[in-house]
């Protein structure tokens, strides 16, 4: 594969199980995937795939009736190599690297930001906890910071509440926070998803210029075929808890192999193809979680099930960058290359 | 011939804004701020804009779920009776909410979840004339085969089923008394895309069946692409632009409906574009800016953009009727 | 590093989903959650227990709760006089069944009573607004900004002592509470997207707003009945213990409780107020545990 | 609204039995007075005139600090209210103050080790604190502190040899302290439940992702958020503070507002029962104000006049 030292975060075989109402959702089971550095991302899912549960096991930001099963999450900090599965939940360790090594930014930033602090405050909390810049210093990092996301008069802006800020100018503010210690990786959830597309725009605009100017690896979540094809390196795509094809943008894009991410393609209209376009639905509807089906999670709703998908699929390695999880793939890939 | 089956003419829709210690309106949210429409009978018309640009607000007050501030909305029979909608009072208005119905966005509100699903539905046959229970089960019972779910489904209660499922039954519910116009607010936006896909192909089939024309509103244009024949963008209250669903993509003439349209990703590697990014945000509607109300982010804008306010103008492209909202159009109009 | 029981439980869930050994009881999920509240059962539990003791007081006790007996005066707890017997012989245990049966019935049917008059008007005031809510707002903030007690006893003062008084009082001052918190459900509820439906069918407001909102508030509303009928039966104790609600002659729990304002019976004769109080204390005690399991069982925000 | 109130009470006052000639002179007088006499008086007091300008009347010497006469002692009611007064207001704010603190911190514990066996203990203590009526409490609290364990005294306030501030703290114990409990269970209630409302918002994610101690995350972020509706319900609370005192002063012979109030009512002494309740209006109306100016102080969001 790859040359080791290019790679930011590997996780292996990750297993991330809930336990609410007296029963086990098996989350994310088994997920494992690269992240590179200066590269993105993205992870594509429908609601409940667990794309927002590994980015949360990432970050151990996972609620209290719920736990990483198995599995390793390397994060290579200088040189050496953390495993991050390992350290203490809310710990010295996981804090350390917590807004400084890896930062993340949310779906809503109407709720992720404070209400009753200023938007300056908030942000510089971050620089005070993971360095040692005195007060004057980290004020004027925090202007420069809101300066540099596109934020116009950043002096006046610093000391006033997060609700008089718009939408968009809040995600920026969330990614100022995010950027202000030079994270390795940023963890983006749906950073878009409650913005409106102009606004959308702008957002990636900014986010691929600090992943140009700083070399930041970026995971982006987001349930969005078109938002991948704009802005990933690399995809990997979600279902019910397994990543069921991986590979850079142009693998998983221009030649699926996994039927679900064929599916997903062709079940969105696209914008340019005009009026007598051919759309698919996906048959059926997303299995219950407490309720999975064995084998294949996707095979109820697959046009090409067999018997052998009651076993549930190995990864195979296409090529060296493109990997699916599919017994049928062959005569798959056969049929629409 | 195309017929129309509605006409709004310069509807608005104000709220005001109340503040101070004596909830003294201070100012008005301009929702909807003069909009004129026709809606012919048997298309998909596509009304799609940013959030807060007024398209929901104008897709209830057609049904007067919010009462227009000024204006008409005027309903045309298929025997080309003319009857002006919103100065109706409110008993005489039944005959045409059968005529017009609408499919919500949210699944997980637009049920009752303490009624069963017949439950829910049958009030509304009752009050039309239905009284016997055989049959207003029957109506449903109907309903939910033609939308691909199981008849027996109509006693069960909104929680045993799923955000698609809930949606077509919200279809059901907007079909029951066999309009003519549905309203469809974001009716496919809460739903993953393997079940938009469903409930869009639904749409269009029972669209033929049952002769239906659609108000259908959203946000996503690539979704009114596929859908619509007809689709007007919305800025601010306003329609800046309304043609033919392959003009907009083809021959933009309005530069928002530009930037929006390049806004959208693209899941197609092929067709990547770069994107228009615009400046700033939406300004408020309790405020709007003079002049154009685009003027602010737009590229384009010049002097006459920040002074005056451009009106709908009607122009040719690809031979069909064109309608836009700016003063920098070189194409000629046409009367 | 040692399991946490957190850990330990997760285990067993875990081991349970997996061997699909897990409970597919077809139990509401509220009922469930409900029963698993230990609290809220042992007060449905007590709270059933002593009603049932008041309904059926005179089967429980060969005694006369208003019959003087000079010759059993201030008797300690015996055999034959379970609680002890109060300064004129009066059977105690007697009295505080016979006196829950008018506490339970004030509290209960003034709690019952007040949310029906609220929420007749809160539902209509707060789906449909205009003058009526404005009107019924003010009215409820005159009530609401008397402290609660003051008012019963201004008004007490003005009617003058009895049963039916006091509980005409507690429903005057009680339904304001109801109401706004039906107003406010229905301010919420107008917004859902069922109710513009119906809207959009010009279903009539009756129909829209008591047929199809009312069910979906009723569970706060339940709760708060529970609670305020706790209040009532305390406001009711504290009353007749400062001889000012219901007449002398009815035996309440508060009335029982009176006595105790005498230092010397407080000293030295315990049995005449303690079983009383602890016995209100109890019940209050059970009743609030009641609408705290029903409202975290009716809470879909909480999950556990 | 404290006018409408004021009317209504008037109102009341004037369907009460007695004549309003005989609230407004003190009973010494009246004893000498003849019918004339009052006849004269009543035309000189306007008493013959309309119902509207005689509460107009009633209510201006009212601001004017002339409260009328209780038809009791025949004692000013405006000098009972400087006597009284204060010792409610000492007994209530001792409580007010004890039970904020008490209860927010207790809440805010019980939040954080949600589920725990603290947690339980500490809700089910406060259940119980809200269910034992208070003046079942302070008998017991009486029983058991001042008459077997003698070392508090049972009640009073200011008794004759009584000069120092120190004298008077162990007067005050155990009334303040059983009024402060029934406060503190409530108060602990609400700081609990608005805690774990704020404490599943997403910002404590936010500030947990940002690598904060958990101290930090739980007390600037989330308490700081959590208190202001702790604040609002306090205020809304006070009402049963002052019901809750006047049981309390009953109980414990504390001469404050609240037993004169009790002992009006017994002795159906109206001009002194309208006037004591119009005040307690006057001192909730004044609370709530005060609420809402220390929410917007709290609360940036309310302080901009905008959500």
């Amino acid at each position: 594969m790859e040359d080791k030292n290019n790679i930011a975060l590997s996780v292996r075989d990750l297993k991330t199980f809930f336990y609410t109402n007296n029963r086990c959702n098996k989350a994310v089971n088994g997920v494992s995937f690269d992240v590179e550095k200066g590269k993105t991302l993205c992870i594509v899912g429908e609601s409940g795939c667990g794309k927002s549960v590994t980015a949360a096991t990432i970050m151990q930001l996972l609620p209290t009736l719920s736990r990483i099963e198995e599995g390793e999450i390397k994060f290579q900090k200088d040189d050496k190599i953390i495993n991050i599965e390992k350290l203490e939940k809310n710990g010295k360790e996981m804090r350390e690297i917590r807004g400084s090594d890896i930062a993340m930014i949310f779906q809503d930033p109407m709720t992720a930001l404070n209400p009753v602090y200023t938007v300056g405050f908030q942000i510089s909390e971050n620089l005070k906890y993971h360095t040692n810049l005195s007060k004057k210093e980290i004020r004027e990092k925090c202007i420069s910071l809101l300066n540099d996301m596109g934020i116009p008069l950043p002096e006046k802006r610093v000391d006033e509440y997060p609700h008089s800020y718009s939408g968009g100018m809040r995600q920026r503010a969330m990614i100022a926070m995010a950027m202000a210690c030079n994270p390795k990786i940023l963890i983006a959830d749906e950073p878009t998803t409650a913005l409106d597309v102009t606004i959308q725009a702008q957002i990636f605009e900014l986010m691929d210029k600090l992943k140009k100017e700083n070399d930041t690896a970026i995971i982006l979540i987001t349930h969005d075929m078109g938002v991948v094809a704009e802005l990933a390196d690399n995809v990997a795509v979600m279902y019910m808890g397994n990543i069921v094809e991986a590979g850079t943008a142009d693998d998983v894009l221009r030649r699926p192999t996994h039927p679900y991410t064929k599916a997903l393609l062709e079940s969105v209209p696209v914008l340019g193809r005009g009026k007598n376009q051919d759309i698919n639905p996906i048959k059926g509807s997303t299995p219950d979680p407490y309720n999975r089906p064995i084998g294949c999670q996707f095979a109820p709703r697959c046009n090409w099930q067999t018997e052998s998908c009651d076993v549930m699929p190995e990864i195979t390695q296409i090529n060296e960058t493109h990997q699916v999880r599919c017994h049928k793939y062959e005569q798959f890939f056969e049929k629409y290359k | 011939m195309k017929k129309e089956i509605l006409k709004l003419r310069g509807v608005k829709v104000h709220f005001p804004v109340q503040a101070g210690v004596f909830n003294r309106v201070v100012g008005h949210v301009l929702a909807v701020d003069g909009v004129d429409l026709d809606i012919f009978r048997g298309e998909v018309l596509g009304l799609a804009g940013e959030s807060g640009c007024g398209k929901t607000t104008l897709g209830k007050a057609i049904l007067r779920l919010v009462e227009p501030t000024d204006g008409e909305v005027k309903y045309i029979s298929q025997d080309d009776d003319e009857t002006e909608l919103t100065s109706l009072e409110k008993k005489d208005m039944d005959p045409f909410r059968k005529k017009l119905q609408i499919v919500f966005q949210d699944p997980h509100s637009s049920l009752n979840p303490s009624f069963t699903i017949f439950g829910s539905l049958q009030d509304p046959l009752k009050k039309f004339g239905i009284k016997s229970k055989e049959e207003r089960r029957k109506i449903i019972g109907d309903l939910l085969e033609a939308v691909n779910m199981r008849r027996e489904y109509m006693d069960r209660y909104p929680h045993e089923f799923s955000g698609g499922q809930r949606q077509r039954i919200g279809i059901v519910r907007a079909l029951c008394l066999e309009p003519e116009l549905i309203v469809c607010d974001e009716a496919v936006s809460a739903l993953d895309v393997s079940i938009q896909a469903q409930v869009l192909k639904l749409l269009m089939q029972l669209k033929k069946e049952k002769n239906l024309t659609y108000l259908f509103i959203t946000h996503d244009l690539s979704v009114t692409e596929y859908l619509c024949d007809r689709i007007a963008v919305m800025y601010l209250g306003r329609i800046v632009e309304l043609c033919d669903s392959e003009d907009l993509y083809n021959n933009t003439l309005h530069p928002y409906s530009e930037a929006l349209i390049s806004a959208i990703p693209v899941a197609d590697l092929d067709k990547q574009t770069k994107r228009i990014v615009l400046e700033g945000d939406v300004p408020s509607p309790v405020n709007p800016p003079k002049g154009c109300p685009f003027h602010p982010r737009c590229p384009k804008a010049t002097d006459i953009c920040k002074t005056e306010v451009p009106t709908l103008k009607k122009y040719s492209t690809n031979g069909n009727e064109h309608y836009a909202s700016c003063h920098l159009i070189d194409l000629p109009e046409i009367s | 590093m040692a399991k946490s029981s957190l850990d330990k439980k997760f285990d067993q869930i875990r081991k349970r989903e997996e061997e699909k050994t897990f409970s597919t009881k077809k139990r509401s999920r509220i009922v469930n959650k409900f029963l698993n509240n230990r609290l809220a059962v042992l007060g449905l539990i007590i709270f059933t227990i002593i009603i049932l003791a008041s309904i059926f007081a005179p089967l429980l006790s060969p005694y006369d709760p208003m019959r003087v007996d000079l010759r059993s005066m201030r008797q300690p707890p015996s055999f034959d006089h379970w609680f002890g017997t109060d300064s004129t012989g009066r059977d105690v245990f007697t009295r505080v069944l016979f006196g829950g049966r008018v506490s339970i019935f004030i509290g209960l049917g003034s709690a019952i009573l007040s949310a029906v008059v609220g929420i007749a008007v809160g539902c209509y005031a707060g789906y449909k607004g205009g003058w009526i809510d404005v009107i019924a707002l003010r009215i409820s903030e005159i009530f609401m900004s008397f402290p609660q007690i003051i008012l019963v006893l201004l008004l007490v003062s003005i009617t003058g002592q009895s049963l039916f008084n006091l509980m005409a009082i507690f429903i005057l001052t009680g339904w304001g509470g109801m109401y706004r918190l039906a107003r406010a459900r229905m301010l919420s509820l107008r917004e859902e997207e069922y109710v513009q439906a119906l809207r959009s069918f010009g279903l009539s407001t009756f129909t829209i707003c008591y047929k199809h909102m009312l069910p979906n508030a009723l569970s706060p509303i339940m709760v708060n009945i529970t609670l305020s009928t706790a209040m009532f039966i305390l406001t009711e104790a504290g009353l007749s213990f400062l001889g000012l609600g219901v007449p002398l002659n009815i035996p309440t729990w508060g009335n029982i409780l009176n006595v105790a304002q005498d230092i010397l019976i407080l000293q030295n004769y315990w049995w005449m107020w303690g079983p009383v109080g602890i016995v209100i204390s109890v019940f209050v005690l059970c009743v609030n545990f009641i609408g705290d399991g029903l409202r975290d069982s009716t809470d879909p925000s909480q999950q556990g | 609204m404290l006018l409408v109130i004021s009317f209504l009470v008037y109102s009341g006052l004037e369907l009460s039995p007695g004549d309003a000639v005989s609230h407004m002179i003190s009973p010494e007088l009246a004893s000498t007075i003849t019918a004339e006499q009052l006849d004269a008086m009543r035309e000189a007091y306007g008493l013959n005139q309309s119902f509207l300008t005689r509460y107009w009347i009633w209510l201006t010497s009212m601001v004017q600090g002339d409260m009328g006469y209780s038809m009791a002692g025949g004692v000013a009611i405006s000098e009972i209210m400087v006597k009284t007064v204060p010792a409610t207001l000492e007994l209530s704010m001792v409580a007010l103050f004890f039970s904020t603190i008490l209860g927010c911190s207790l809440g805010v514990i019980s939040a954080l080790k949600r589920g725990s066996g603290t947690d339980n203990s500490l809700t089910v203590a406060g259940m119980a604190g809200v269910s034992i009526p208070e003046f079942f409490f302070g008998l017991v609290a009486i029983l058991l502190f001042a008459i077997e364990l003698k070392w508090l005294p049972v009640g009073g306030r200011l008794l004759p040899h009584y000069e120092t501030l120190w004298d008077r703290i162990p007067n005050i114990v155990l009334p303040s302290l059983v009024l402060a409990l029934m406060m503190t269970a409530g108060a602990m209630r609400y700081a609990r439940s608005s805690m774990l409302d704020v404490l599943a918002r997403e910002f404590i994610t936010t500030a947990r992702s940002k690598g904060m101690p958990e101290w930090r995350v739980n007390i600037l972020h989330g308490f700081r958020v959590a208190l202001t509706p702790v604040v609002v319900l306090i205020g809304f609370r006070l009402p049963l503070l002052i019901g809750g005192s006047t049981i309390i002063e009953q109980v414990y012979q504390w001469p404050g507002i609240g037993s004169m109030f009790i002992r009006s009512v017994r002795a159906s002494d109206y001009p002194l029962v309208m006037t004591i309740s119009l005040m307690y209006v006057f001192v909730v109306l004044t609370a709530s104000l005060i609420i809402d100016v220390l929410t917007a102080l709290i609360d940036p969001r309310v302080r901009l006049g905008k959500e």
